[in-house]
């Protein structure tokens, strides 16, 4: 299923090959965003192979994984970093080793990568905060259930929601944040917590795909009605929730496109073309309403 | 260090009703640090002692409970189990495969997985007791291998069970009203497992082999045939945890399980049950595993700062333990 | 069969370990209806040969027959099955179980199929216990008990078979005089037409009430076989060690008007002590006797600090001290043997040398921190010399040692340790004739330089022929003191079973009914 | 299980010569898994065995390999310690408070972050030695109060080092040209842990312990006090190992060190030290982590996908140590 497809092909000798580092490898988004990169690879007739830590807070595997990738001497690296000043130094050496570096899902700081694909999770955040202000009609208390609290992506999409409310919504009260680690059981069980000690809890976020399963079962075990929930990314589960109506909506990225187009982006330096600085690779706002317009349905990812 | 504290046991027994009164004493006050726990949590808010609240707090110790009980018996074998977390993943991925993909029928898509488990407890079983391979590295061998073929069997996309909807039952099914069938499933396994430890030859030469394995063996008995027995019953309930995880989330996560196992063996460590095996009780982990989750959930409901919850977590598992410990010293 | 054919024959058995021939060319004949002794130096192959028996080793060479058949055990489980029991020199027993539970492990009563019957069990277990008058019970956990109870469990369970070759490798080493007599007793019930007993014992003078024959080995070969009646002891012992002993020794250098050294003055215990005093004087051995669980082991513990002690206080000197850990003693020069070696005094999987010097690390072996290896190794091997201890080298790791050479390596760790107290808890436990008149040469010696010893042991000659001055404890009491010339068997049995408890004529004699209610109020938790 | 096995010290010691060979032997075959599987990769992959490559697998060793190191003591000692992987996280975290948010010059936070891990480790070794707390229980405790600290101090935020360039260069500077420090640190960790356990009363002592406690306590030594230092000798390592990652990542990175105890403690047991205690050695612990390093770079480097990597990686550690079991019976 790997990128191994072509392996019979390896032999050719000029098959490019690109190393992709991700910030994950397990999960469903990092899935999508590999399933992306392979299709591309395959159109292109590159091979790539797709690397990640188990957990986003492994930033040390993740570099001795951008090591490994670096000493297979690629014709281009793809990385998602967990945290970008630790790789400044490995970024270097592939400089000097002329191996040029697409940057996706999160920017990396520095002017080594030719270009970076990414989403802004800050503003997609917002954009998730909008819908629930809009739902709850900017008043009622608002929990929020994180994936974690150093990462980048999970400061982001906390912060991006919590400063939008603040701004903009007077209304409505904020619970401290809490961090279910992705988890769907432990982020179900801290819902459950919530609701316990917040009865009159109106609306509930969830900043990953984990995240907001979880808020979902919790909310379904606890037998309560009436709470809006709004989430990030998709996945089955999250979809079949958005249908029944137990959840309102939520923010998708285009991970399969995030995928391409840093294939694409490296076939095209590769070859000496020239590519943007910013790939973005923009986010939608998905709900009941707009689930089927193929413009979404594309970027969703079962 | 020295100093060799009598146990109640080497007290003559005086009769029938005097050593009952003790015993119900004993077994009460090993709940103490728990009611103490629990009693601080109620007092200082007022939801967390709620018939929904409790429920919660039961629903939540399933999975981790379930694994601790099996990991009980491996314990006080004087082994170790790391292989539980990702194995139960594993076994959530068989049962997807199988009743998913395969269109088994559910009870015997359940079954397999269960006997799934015992499979791959019986390899655990095999490494530790034929090939003497310490059971640290033969059960950490294991986690990874469960946890690269809960990837690879699933194509990594978790398998979701929306055309199966009583398999969710399983979890969040009512059979009495009002009360999650996972929580009575729970309960149910403590008490097999439970009967099993005190009753039967299984939990008889479990303790046995803990206390003085080499001289069980010289006794008469196989002490590697109960070894692969006790792994395999132990993979018996990995299968099962995996049928109730994947239960209650309707979906196969492949990718989830690890770091369970750490939890599963603290809830068994703080129940009294020895790493150095010989002792241990089935009361004892359940005690341990109720202790971390009405701790976890009593911290979030009282809206504690995550980063001290922790911190927190980590403080009262110390004085508990403390705590039963002197207690245990006094009786 | 034919009734000439004898119960048990070995025949040209040899046995080799890395580095040991342990075993060349051994025979052994055990007849039906008889106890065989069998009797040799610490590490002469005792052991080894049973442990071939009874399956759990394999010999290089030989012929096992039992009732003429020709047999090779294959496991402990194979030769249990052929009907050979054994009770092995170190304790097999689960100290997590109860009494009742290892005494039947493997032959549980079920309740139906896979269920335990624990009624059944311990019912049984009362029964065997009553059977074989031994003081235990069922239900108490193993851990939890003596070392001479212990024995009575393996014992028990050795019974409790229906074997027909019973093996006892020195049943009674932990034992005492009465205990020695109820085991004789069970023997000599056990033994029949159909039953044999290979009896192993460094205790001479039991030989002659139990043993039909003698066959003894040295250095692994068979040297000969006697009948006991027409032999004397001293013969078996010079066919042992090669030479004759002296067996008449008397205490030496008894002094009444030495300095004190060491008061202990009202040391009580919650579990058994109640106010036990006593001194000890510089260059002084001072005996401790006493029946199995009298509470001396427990009366060293708590003055070592190794068990905690209620009240009493200890001077040392005359100044009081403090002493509240085995590492408190040691500061003041206070080192206690234990008489539980695979416990209590070993690391049996170290080294000899690392054994023997462990106690005496910091204050002769080390600088700045750094061990000094070459004079570590070179102490090690005088001990290992001097107290003959039989090992290939001093890199040996203890667990491969025989009983005996063990008991030397905890041994020679005090020796060598400069202490001015030493407390030694059955120091010649599992030590041969010859050995054992080495230490209590070494003692002597010791004493005579000015070091004080307390000697607990439960071998009364052993204590008359060493102590200065007995004292006698019964039910964690001091119920005699004894000089030398006081000291009889008569006095100090006297003394070891008056029971002030039970009995009022006895609190009388000790002068106790007074304070007696009291100080079982507040002794009784 | 009952044959007891003899070891190469039951030889009689022949002569200088003779044993030094054989000793010599017996070190080189220790290898003889990791050399196997080294040459494997070699002819498998030409990307393999080059220099830079095989810097990069020392690199890699160097985080987990020193946190082995520390726990190798406190193993031998029958002890455990699962608080190591958050305990660096937290001396990163205090390693970047003292130095980027206080100021205080570098090599004078260095020692204060080394000296915080040691004053972790008292704490262990206090609840251990003192409290008589089981060392899983103690550890366990430490590990969830350091990972909230953690958190607390840093206000879960990386802390870069970035203003601190010379910090970098203690794990990427490079005394030797073109080798890291962090390689040259572990060496030098490795030979003075070696020397500590073979040539000092700290090794003698930690063996004892480990070996028979009671027995090593009624020999008169303070069995309290040693563990507690043992347990403060491994605070020294967790410190240390905060400095060295947080010097390769440039930034001390609070939520990281989950997990990371896992591997070194699989480092120490693969490398056949026993978690029973009293066995152990530091050759030993460092052949365990290169083995887990090398596999993990060389099926990276040979571009197995990454769900199968967990699945050779378990079963390559399996063979191995039944491979190092098998060869030890033999000699
Ligand atoms: N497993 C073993 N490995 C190496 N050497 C051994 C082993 N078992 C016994 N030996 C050696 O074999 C010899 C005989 O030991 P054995 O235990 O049979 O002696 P024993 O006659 O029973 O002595 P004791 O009276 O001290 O119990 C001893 O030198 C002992 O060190
Ligand atoms: N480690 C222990 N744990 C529990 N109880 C003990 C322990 N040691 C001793 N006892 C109890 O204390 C009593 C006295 O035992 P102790 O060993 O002091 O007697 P003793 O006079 O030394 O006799 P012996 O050593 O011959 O048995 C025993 O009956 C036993 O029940
Ligand atoms: O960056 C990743 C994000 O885009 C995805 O949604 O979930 C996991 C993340 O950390
Ligand atoms: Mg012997
Ligand atoms: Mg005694």
């Amino acid at each position: 299923a790997c990128g191994g497809d072509e392996d019979g092909a390896a032999g050719g000798g000029d098959q490019k090959y690109i190393a992709i580092v991700s910030k994950g490898f397990q999960h469903q988004f990092w899935q999508a965003v590999k399933k992306g990169a392979e299709q591309q690879a395959a159109k292109e007739g590159a091979r790539i192979t797709f690397e990640g830590p188990a957990t986003e807070a492994d930033i040390e595997a993740q570099v001795t994984m951008l090591t490994n990738a670096i000493a297979k001497n690629p014709d281009a690296i793809g990385f998602a970093a967990l945290d970008s000043k630790a790789a400044a130094p490995l970024l270097e050496d592939a400089k000097s080793r002329n191996i040029p570096v697409i940057a996706f899902d999160s920017g990396v700081e520095g002017d080594i990568p030719v270009t970076t694909a990414a989403t802004d999770n800050k503003a997609a955040a917002a954009e998730a905060a909008k819908h629930l202000s809009e739902l709850l009609g900017g008043k009622g208390k608002v929990a929020l259930v994180v994936h974690d609290q150093t990462s980048k992506t999970g400061i982001d999409r906390r912060d991006g929601f919590v400063e939008w409310m603040k701004a903009n919504a007077p209304g409505i009260t904020l619970l401290p944040p809490q961090y279910g680690g992705g988890d769907q059981a432990k982020s179900a069980d801290i819902t459950k917590s919530i609701i316990a000690s917040n009865p009159d809890v109106a609306g509930i976020y969830g900043a990953n795909e984990g995240s907001a399963i979880g808020v979902v079962k919790g909310i379904e075990e606890a037998g309560k009605k009436g709470i809006k929930i709004v989430g990030f990314d998709s996945g089955k589960a999250q979809i079949d929730a958005i249908k029944d109506g137990t959840m309102a909506g939520a923010i998708t990225q285009n991970p399969v496109g995030i995928g391409e187009q840093t294939v694409a982006a490296a076939m095209k330096v590769i070859r000496g073309e020239s590519v943007p600085k910013v790939i973005d690779t923009g986010f939608f706002w998905y709900d009941k309403t707009n689930i089927d317009d193929p413009k979404i349905a594309a970027v969703l990812y079962q | 260090m020295t100093t060799p504290t009598a146990t109640t046991e080497t007290q003559p027994v005086a009769g029938g009703v005097s050593l009952s009164l003790r015993d119900r004493l004993q077994q009460f006050l090993a709940f103490a640090s728990l009611l103490v726990i629990f009693v601080v949590f109620s007092i200082a808010n007022s939801n967390f002692l709620t018939y929904g609240n409790v429920l919660a707090i039961l629903y939540s110790t399933v999975v981790i409970g379930t694994l601790a009980l099996g990991t009980t018996f491996v314990i006080i074998t004087g082994g170790i189990d790391l292989s539980i977390g990702t194995g139960m993943a594993l076994c959530a991925v068989m049962s997807g495969v199988m009743i998913v993909n395969l269109g088994v029928p559910l009870a015997l898509g359940v079954l397999g997985t269960i006997l799934f488990g015992g499979l791959l407890g019986l390899i655990n079983g095999f490494n530790v007791a034929i090939l003497k391979i310490p059971p640290f590295i033969a059960t950490l061998a294991m986690m990874l291998v469960a946890q690269g073929l809960a990837l690879v069997l699933s194509h990594s996309t978790p398998i979701y069970f929306n055309d199966v909807p009583a398999y969710s039952k399983i979890s969040r099914g009512n059979l009495i009203p009002d009360f999650p069938n996972a929580v009575i499933v729970l309960t149910a396994m403590a008490v097999i497992a439970a009967v099993l430890l005190n009753k039967t030859i299984l939990g008889r030469y479990t303790y046995s082999i803990g206390s003085n394995e080499e001289a069980t063996g010289l006794s008469g008995i196989d002490v590697r045939k109960w070894k692969i027995i006790v792994y395999t019953f132990a993979g018996l309930f990995i299968g099962l945890a995996g049928v109730m995880i994947s239960a209650r989330l309707g979906s196969a996560q492949p990718a989830t399980g690890m770091g369970y196992e750490l939890q599963a063996i603290a809830a068994v460590v703080i129940g009294g049950t020895s790493l150095a095996g010989g002792k241990g009780s089935v009361v004892g982990t359940m005690i341990g595993a109720l202790i971390i989750s009405v701790l976890n959930n009593g911290l979030q409901i009282m809206s504690i700062p995550q980063e001290w919850q922790n911190v927190i977590l980590g403080c009262v598992i110390l004085v508990a333990v403390y705590a039963d410990m002197m207690r245990k010293k006094q009786t | 069969m034919d009734g000439t054919e004898s119960l048990l024959r070995a025949t040209a058995v040899s046995k080799s370990f890395p580095g040991v021939k342990a075993l060349s060319d051994v025979h052994l004949e055990l007849r039906h209806n008889e106890v065989l002794a069998l009797v040799g130096e610490n590490g002469a192959g005792k052991s080894t040969l049973m442990k071939l028996l009874s399956g759990i080793y394999t010999a290089d060479e030989g012929e096992f027959f039992l009732n003429g058949e020709r047999f090779e055990p294959a496991s402990p489980r194979h030769a249990q099955e052929l009907g050979i029991s054994i009770i092995h020199q170190e304790f097999n027993l689960m100290p997590d179980l109860t009494v009742a539970q290892n005494i039947f492990i493997g032959r549980e009563p079920r309740a139906g199929g896979f269920f335990l019957s624990e009624r059944k069990l311990n019912a049984r277990a009362a029964d065997l216990i009553e059977r074989l008058q031994l003081p235990l019970e069922p239900w108490s956990p193993v851990g939890g008990l003596t070392v001479a109870k212990q024995q009575m469990v393996e014992i028990a369970k050795a019974l409790s078979y229906d074997a027909r070759v019973l093996i006892m490798d020195e049943p009674t080493a932990a034992l005492n005089e009465a205990e020695v007599t109820t085991l004789h007793a069970l023997i000599r019930r056990f033994k029949s037409a159909d039953t044999g007993v290979i009896y192993i014992s460094h205790r001479m003078d039991e030989l002659k009430k139990i043993a039909d024959r003698i066959t003894v080995l040295r250095d692994g070969q068979y040297v000969d076989t006697v009948d006991t009646a027409a032999t004397s002891m001293k013969e078996v012992i010079s066919l042992m060690v090669g030479r004759a002993l002296r067996t008449d020794a008397q205490p030496e250098g008894v002094r009444e008007d030495r300095e004190v050294l060491l008061s202990v003055e009202g040391l009580s215990t919650k579990a058994l002590l109640k106010n036990v005093s006593f001194e000890l004087r510089q260059g002084e051995i001072l005996g401790f006797a006493g029946l199995m669980g009298a509470g001396r082991t427990e009366m060293a513990r708590a003055v070592v600090g190794a068990d905690k002690a209620d009240s009493g206080s200890i001077r040392v000197r005359g100044r009081p001290v403090r002493i509240q850990s085995p590492a408190d003693a040691a500061k003041h020069r206070i080192g206690y043997l234990s008489e539980d070696r695979k416990q209590f005094g070993l690391m049996l999987e170290q080294d000899v040398n690392a054994n023997i010097t462990v106690s005496s690390l910091s204050e002769l072996f080390s600088s700045f921190g750094f061990m000094k290896d070459r004079a570590m190794r070179a102490k090690s091997r005088q001990y290992v010399d001097s107290l003959r201890i039989k090992t290939p080298s001093i890199l040996q790791t203890a667990k491969y040692l025989s009983g005996g050479n063990q008991q030397k390596v905890v041994i020679a760790k005090w020796l060598l340790k400069n202490c001015d107290i030493l407390i030694f808890d059955e120091p010649t436990r599992g030590i041969d004739v010859g050995a054992k008149e080495e230490i209590y040469r070494l003692l002597n010696d010791l004493a005579a330089q000015g070091k004080s010893i307390i000697m607990i042991s439960s071998e009364l000659e052993e204590v008359l022929r060493m102590a200065h001055r007995i004292v006698v404890m019964s039910e964690g009491r001091v119920t005699g003191t004894l000089s030398a010339a006081e000291a009889t068997q008569e006095t100090v049995m006297h003394y070891a079973t008056l029971r002030p408890d039970e009995n009022p004529e006895d609190a009388a004699e000790l002068g106790l009914e007074l304070d007696d209610p009291a100080r079982t109020v507040d002794g009784s938790r």
